[in-house]
């Protein structure tokens, strides 16, 4: 285990890779680690207090990796992302799962990551480079080094909305989890980004419903619209909650709940 | 939000409610225990140097072992010693055969084959459990990977494969047959008179027993050359004596310390952590800790067997239900553990909590590829209630009938016959389906309001009709393809005549008067001698046999599969032969008649533990975990 | 590879271990500091059975690294009484008939007490969230909100 | 989208103690110097109360307070043999056996109590709070710690006794499947209230109101736990819980608790019980453990109030919300049966 006090040597730090992992909350790497730990080689403990703090930046919000769910909970600026965070575990969870392991949490974990994704988040790598949250989602398994904070634009809170399907209540996994960004303007939508966790292998957009809603007022025909294109962009699985079919088939349902709550 | 209330006044004649103690809500004697940390689960002791123990597991349905290469994992930092089949001294047994029920068709660790996904095939013991989980990774076997069967049904199919070789047929043998036949008059003539015929088809679903507390044990080498073993098993001597047998050695060595456990829903029973541990103990001589994890408790650990019932009922136009015939599959997994049971118990409980004149099953405990299964809260029991009950809503649809008024119609009485030829008594169906529909304004017919449990048999509820019986499903007779059909067959070979049952079963009496509470002091009406029998005050004099004696072991079977004999039907009510009670020696249980010559007394510095279990010595402690009934050497001596 | 010595406070009480790299609290806490209140049941951090907390929050000890806990203040069931004088979650619960089995009660109640320490009058749906990460096989878990409720009407009096 | 309400029914009996191995169970009971009693038991605790219903039986077959009462289990070495805790047999079986254990101890007590007021035992009876008096003349009396004390150090008679219960195997019938599985059987009826959710297939239990008959409630709280605590996990199996949620095909099985569903602490369902007590005469104070027959006739209430709901027959368990919704789909859209009763 190499122990990395503050984010500035990172760069003495092996570059994470496969068998390379982050501890930041544990609730991954130390369930790993409980189970035999096969296939991790190096445990990187990052312990810099920086990297959990979340303050304004520009016209955003910056969010250090290693801020928990309850130090979300706990930020006003964040209010908007606040229903993602809750829903991740219970009140211990929440005080250890971590934004930046969010991040790289598998199928049907990162909720909040998918959030996130439908925030338009910029993840910022410690080595300085920064890149669309999208993209780092998708490349994330081959993508190597150490994620230090995101940044997401200031939401109104009006305008975004979650929902989680679980099977179990309060704490269950997501069966699916929708975040949709809705900015209006002069009655009409602006560019919306709509969000799905567990239809995938990572959260993903639906970019079928988001074309549909663009532009338009979120009116019974756009909702429809959008609700029949919504599968576009995902790519559900069999799982012990669901099955891709019962995935595919409420997907739009749920999805028709969420902008109706909106109208 | 709940709320519970007592209906005194239902059965008061039959109760006092005077007693000092009883029904008082005292407090939980354990709870203090619990709401400070200090209740001392079997995990909660420690020890000096204690190592941990892991299995490497099959990632097979089914595969043979070609050969098992433990070297890499030897070499490992903290391992101690790599365990494999060839290190269990009797590595082959059958959680039941404590009493006589089944054969030995199950090792602790696989040597040559693995029958399900997850079955250990060697077990590494190792200072730290991180150090024990990587060398069992590092176990390499070479496989042969076979094919393998998931179906309870198809592995009905003669071309089957087989998965337990003990049961080449992938059925238990209930002797003669291969599945357990209830037959109570005549159901095809039930049918044939019938209105109305309801068929449908029922499945279970595997559940886990989910205790909070995973399975585990520890064992540490005690004084007096015994084993210490702190165990969460639900079934102390179960499990005491099914360490003695797999290990072969005297269970006077073993000391186990249980008792208090973090649940178990029937999980516990299985006897597998004890063993494992105390073999880890003897191999090492030191403390050893056997503990599943939750991923092993999920899927490695036996859950409640699915089980598949297809129920058709008779039924005429006034709900009344003259037939009812069952088809049950138990799927067993690869092992019997204990689903040989729960297909005989599930027979004991049909047709369910009504009266039904003409009843027949055919239940079968079926070997698939899938992880054995074994008891559950409920056992045997769960799954034929929800095929019931689920039925009675098809029937009561189909005839008209309101749900609660069909089940008042056909509810056992006080005083009626069950098909398994025993008097039903101390009934309250009736009662419970009154007051349920009054607490939640379900309204009920008059009729139905006034009727009782004590009152509505009949003589004709009472009686036992002819039997129609028949001799298909013998074992091997499904395997070699002569007979596919898995319902009760239509083609009767003989019948029993009216009125024939055995004799009923009762408690033991107490040895001495003062060990029987005082009849004034007990709260109820107590059992009168006379009804001891069961005999049915209104029944017709009815020709008795004796009913076989329990859980023999079954004779072995004919080596070849040769047709059955064509053994004339029951002509006559004659029991079927006992078969002999034989000492076998895979399965010890009872060994407690001197069956070797004595062994010279062991004094206390005797060396070594003798390789073979001594013989029963009454004045020796407790051998073999279960003992002949009613000889317990507790109450073997004068008292003072 | 070499033990790593770790220091923190117990119940109030200085203890000091040397654990196991990339060992968690639990087993530091059991095996290490003799601890037996937290309990195993997962090591997957889905049942809540080792809930301990940790400056005054609940955490999941299985899923903390041991050696994460330099200088910090654990709190567990077994110092949750004051000398032989019960907290009121506990006599809650006793007199609730809030546990069975038990196993899972050090972790309900530690997980309670945090939120009791937050909130002392919370509502029945803030205590199904303080406990939703704790399960229960027994009890079907109305007992257990129930007895939390009663030690917080308790604490009121 | 629509929810539709449900209504469902199911009654069971169940039977307690299986029997067709024979199951002995034994119990020891003996005196401490200062007139407690200790009940020495092979029996397993997994949180049904074995500990606290044995001691409750213990002390009513004593006729001593309860708080005199411990009981110890379970070690190979003391407590005497006994097959385990399954198939509702633990109060049964083994509280019989206690039953047994406690009655021989009482005569011994009564014997030494008898010694010491110059009476004869039969002309004695406990008070249930620590005394031994004479029938009809309560001040004469003598506690029961005095006779203890009076027993050990005097009379040099212990106070204690041994208690076995079995019940003789039962074989079973190959041809008939005649037998005697067990001696008595427990009772329940249960309405379940739910609704359903047309477009998702979701279920929401809203209610259950049951009534049980467990012989006699030996533990008002304990019995009441059982049925609570049962009737959860009947709606857990019923909805929820499965290793295999393809089988018989293997894959897919959960691994954690996040994947094997149960119902949590926000899915609480009002249960309004009644207990019904007709006491089983060869059960200890009539008591038949409603331990494992709680949870059983939930499953097909469930299933009933879902047909009802929206004619959807669900025979497979557990009833998911796909399996609902694609009988839905298939039948054209929900099809509620009408209010029940």
């Amino acid at each position: 285990m190499i122990e990395i006090e503050r984010l500035d040597d990172v760069a003495r730090a092996p570059a994470p890779g496969p068998d390379v992992r982050v501890l930041a909350g544990g609730t991954l790497v130390m369930r790993a680690l409980n189970y035999g730990g096969h296939g991790i080689g190096r445990i990187l403990r990052l312990t810099d207090p920086a990297l959990r703090e979340i303050h304004s930046e520009g016209g955003g919000v910056r969010i250090g990796a290693a801020a928990t769910m309850a130090d979300v909970l706990a930020a006003p600026d964040l209010a908007a992302l606040h229903p993602a965070a809750q829903v991740v575990g219970g009140p211990a969870i929440r005080n250890m799962a971590t934004v930046g392991g969010n991040l790289f949490a598998p199928h049907p974990y990162g909720d909040f990551a998918m959030a996130l994704l439908a925030a338009n988040a910029q993840v910022h790598w410690a080595d300085g480079r920064a890149e669309p949250i999208e993209a780092m989602l998708g490349a994330r398994g081959r993508s190597a080094g150490i994620v230090a904070a995101v940044t997401v634009p200031r939401l109104q809170h009006s305008e975004f909305r979650f929902r989680k399907v679980s099977r179990t209540k309060p704490k269950g996994v997501s069966l699916m989890s929708i975040a949709a960004h809705l900015p209006r303007a002069g009655g009409r939508l602006g560019d919306v980004r709509i969000g799905f966790g567990a239809m995938g292998d990572r959260p993903l957009r639906a970019t079928g419903a988001e074309q549909a809603l663009s532009g338009r007022s979120l009116d019974p025909a756009a909702i429809d619209a959008a609700c029949a294109a919504c599968l576009d962009g995902l790519a559900p699985a069999d799982d012990p909650l669901a099955s891709e079919w019962y995935r595919r088939q409420v997907a739009p349902i749920h999805l028709r709940r969420l902008l109706e709550e909106v109208r | 939000m709940s709320s519970v209330e007592f209906r005194k006044e239902l059965f008061a004649d039959e109760r006092q409610d005077d007693l000092k103690q009883i029904g008082r809500p005292a407090i939980r004697q354990d709870i203090r225990g619990h709401v400070t940390g200090r209740t001392a689960y079997y995990d909660d002791h420690l020890f000096e140097r204690l190592l941990h123990m892991r299995c490497a597991r099959s990632p097979h349905h089914h595969a043979r072992i070609r050969s098992v290469d433990t070297s890499e994992a030897a070499r490992m930092p903290g391992v101690q010693r790599i365990v494999l089949a060839k290190d269990v001294p009797n590595n082959l047994n059958t959680l039941l055969s404590l009493i006589n029920f089944g054969k030995d068709d199950e090792p602790l660790i696989a040597g040559t084959k693995v029958s399900y996904r997850g079955e250990a095939v060697a077990a590494v013991i190792a200072e730290t459990e991180l150090q024990a989980r990587q060398a069992a990774a590092a176990i390499r076997v070479d496989w042969e990977v076979l094919p393998h069967v998931l179906d309870v049904e198809e592995a009905l199919k003669p071309d089957a494969p087989q998965v337990n070789a003990v049961y080449p047929d992938n059925t238990f043998d209930y002797e003669p047959y291969d599945h357990v036949k209830l037959r109570f008059g005549d159901v095809h003539k039930g049918f044939a008179a019938a209105d109305e015929i309801v068929e449908a088809t029922y499945q279970m679903s595997p559940i886990e027993q989910a205790p909070m507390e995973t399975c585990g044990a520890i064992a540490v080498p005690e004084t007096a050359d015994r084993i210490l073993c702190h165990t969460g098993t639900q079934a102390l001597f179960f499990s005491l004596g099914t360490t003695a047998k797999l290990l072969d050695m005297p269970s006077s060595r073993l000391h186990f310390v249980g008792g208090t456990v973090g649940g178990g829903f029937g999980g516990k029973v299985d006897s597998i952590t004890e063993p494992m541990a105390v073999l880890g103990a003897v191999l090492t001589g030191r403390p050893v800790k056997f503990q599943w994890d939750r991923e092993e408790e999920m899927q490695v650990g036996a859950p409640r067997g699915a089980e598949r019932w297809v129920i058709r009922d008779g039924v005429m136009r006034d709900g009344r239900i003259v037939a009812r015939s069952f088809t049950g599959y138990f799927d067993s997994g690869a092992y019997t553990r204990l689903s040989s049971y729960a297909g005989t118990k599930g027979v004991g409980h049909l047709p369910g909590p009504y009266s039904i004149p003409n009843v027949a099953a055919n239940v079968f405990c079926i070997f698939t590829n899938r992880t054995p299964a074994t008891a559950m809260r409920g056992f045997g029991i769960t799954g034929v209630d929800f095929a019931i009950e689920c039925h009675m809503d098809r029937v009561a649809e189909r005839v008209g009938i309101d749900p609660i008024s069909l089940r008042i119609l056909n509810a056992y009485r006080d005083g009626d016959m069950k098909a398994h030829r025993r008097t039903a008594k101390n009934t309250a169906l009736v009662e419970c389906c009154q007051v349920v529909a009054d607490k939640a304004g379900w309204r009920l017919s008059a009729e139905d309001r006034a009727a009782s449990s004590l009152t509505g048999t009949t003589a004709e509820r009472q009686a036992i009709p002819e039997t129609a019986l028949d001799e298909e499903g013998r074992i091997g007779e499904r395997r070699a393809g002569r007979v596919t059909g898995t319902a009760p067959t239509e083609r009767s070979t003989g019948r029993l005549p009216a009125g024939t049952r055995g004799r009923d079963h009762a408690a033991i009496p107490v040895q001495r008067p003062d060990m029987e509470i005082l009849s004034e002091r007990v709260g109820h009406r107590m059992p009168d001698p006379a009804e001891a029998g069961g005999a049915p005050p209104l029944a017709a004099a009815a020709p008795a046999r004796p009913t076989p004696p329990a859980a023999s072991p079954p004779p072995a079977r004919p080596a070849s599969a040769s047709p059955p004999p064509a053994s004339p039907p029951h002509a006559a009510p004659a029991p079927p032969p006992a078969p002999p009670r034989q000492p076998e020696p895979a399965q010890p249980a009872h060994r407690s008649e001197p069956t070797a010559p004595t062994a010279p007394a062991r004094g206390g510095h005797d060396p070594a533990p003798p390789a073979q279990p001594k013989p029963y010595e009454p004045d020796k402690p407790f051998s073999r975990g279960v003992n002949r009934p009613g000889v317990s050497r507790f109450l073997t001596g004068r008292r003072r | 590879m070499p033990k790593i010595p770790v220091r923190f406070t117990l119940n109030e009480a200085e203890v000091g271990l040397f654990v196991e790299p990339q060992s968690n609290l639990l087993e530091a806490l059991r095996r290490g500091a003799g601890d037996l209140s937290p309990k195993y049941g997962c090591g997957q951090g889905t049942c809540g059975a080792c809930t301990v907390l940790i400056d005054g929050e609940p955490h999941l000890s299985c899923l903390t690294l041991a050696e994460a806990a330099e200088g910090r203040r654990i709190e567990t069931t077994a110092g949750l009484a004051q000398g032989s004088s019960l907290h009121a979650l506990q006599t809650a619960f006793i007199e609730g008939f809030a546990a069975q089995c038990g196993y899972c009660t050090p972790g309900m109640l530690m997980a309670a007490k945090a939120l009791l320490d937050r909130n002392p009058r919370p509502s029945r749906e803030e205590v199904i969230d303080a406990i939703s990460g704790n399960l229960c096989r027994c009890t079907g878990y109305e007992p257990i909100v129930d007895a939390i409720l009663a030690a917080t009407e308790g604490r009121a009096a | 989208m629509t929810l539709h309400s449900g209504r469902g029914f199911a009654c069971i009996n169940y039977p307690i103690g299986m029997n067709l191995g024979g199951d002995p169970a034994q119990a020891l009971v003996h005196s401490t110097p200062d007139g407690k009693f200790m009940v020495t038991l092979s029996a397993i605790d997994l949180g049904q109360g074995m500990k606290s219903v044995t001691r409750q039986i213990a002390a009513e077959a004593l006729g001593v307070p309860i708080d005199d009462v411990y009981v110890d289990t379970a070690d190979s070495d003391t407590g005497p043999h006994d097959m385990g805790s399954f198939a509702s047999r633990g109060t049964h079986r083994v509280g019989n056996a206690v039953i047994r254990a406690a009655s021989e101890a009482r005569a011994h007590m009564m014997e030494a109590a008898a010694e010491e007021l110059e009476v004869s035992p039969a002309d004695l009876d406990t008070d249930g709070a620590g005394n031994i008096h004479v029938k009809g003349a309560p001040t004469r009396r003598i506690t029961v710690a005095e006779t203890a004390i009076a027993a050990q150090f005097k009379q040099g008679r212990t106070l204690s006794g041994r208690g076995i219960f079995l019940i003789e195997p039962s074989g079973v019938d190959p041809d008939t499947g005649e037998m005697s599985p067990v001696t008595c059987f427990a009772h329940a009826a249960l309405i379940i209230d739910l609704t359903v959710d047309d477009e998702t297939g979701e279920v929401e239990v809203t209610k259950i109101n049951s009534a049980y008959e467990v012989g006699r409630a030996l533990n008002s709280r304990l019995v009441e736990q059982q049925l609570i605590g049962g009737a959860w996990m009947g709606v857990s199996h019923a909805l929820y819980e499965t290793t295999e949620p393809y089988y018989p095909d293997r894959r897919e099985g959960p691994l954690d608790f996040n994947a094997y569903l149960m119902p949590g602490p926000g899915e609480i369902v009002p249960h309004d019980i009644a207990i019904l007590e007709r006491p089983a005469p060869d059960a200890p104070f009539g008591g038949k453990g409603p331990g494992e027959m709680c949870a059983n006739p939930v499953l097909p209430a469930i299933a009933n109030a879902v047909y009802n709901a929206v004619g959807v027959r669900i025979d497979a368990l557990p009833i998911t919300p796909e399996k609902i919704l694609r009988g839905i789909l298939a039948q054209g859209g929900a099809r509620p049966q009408g209010q029940r009763g």
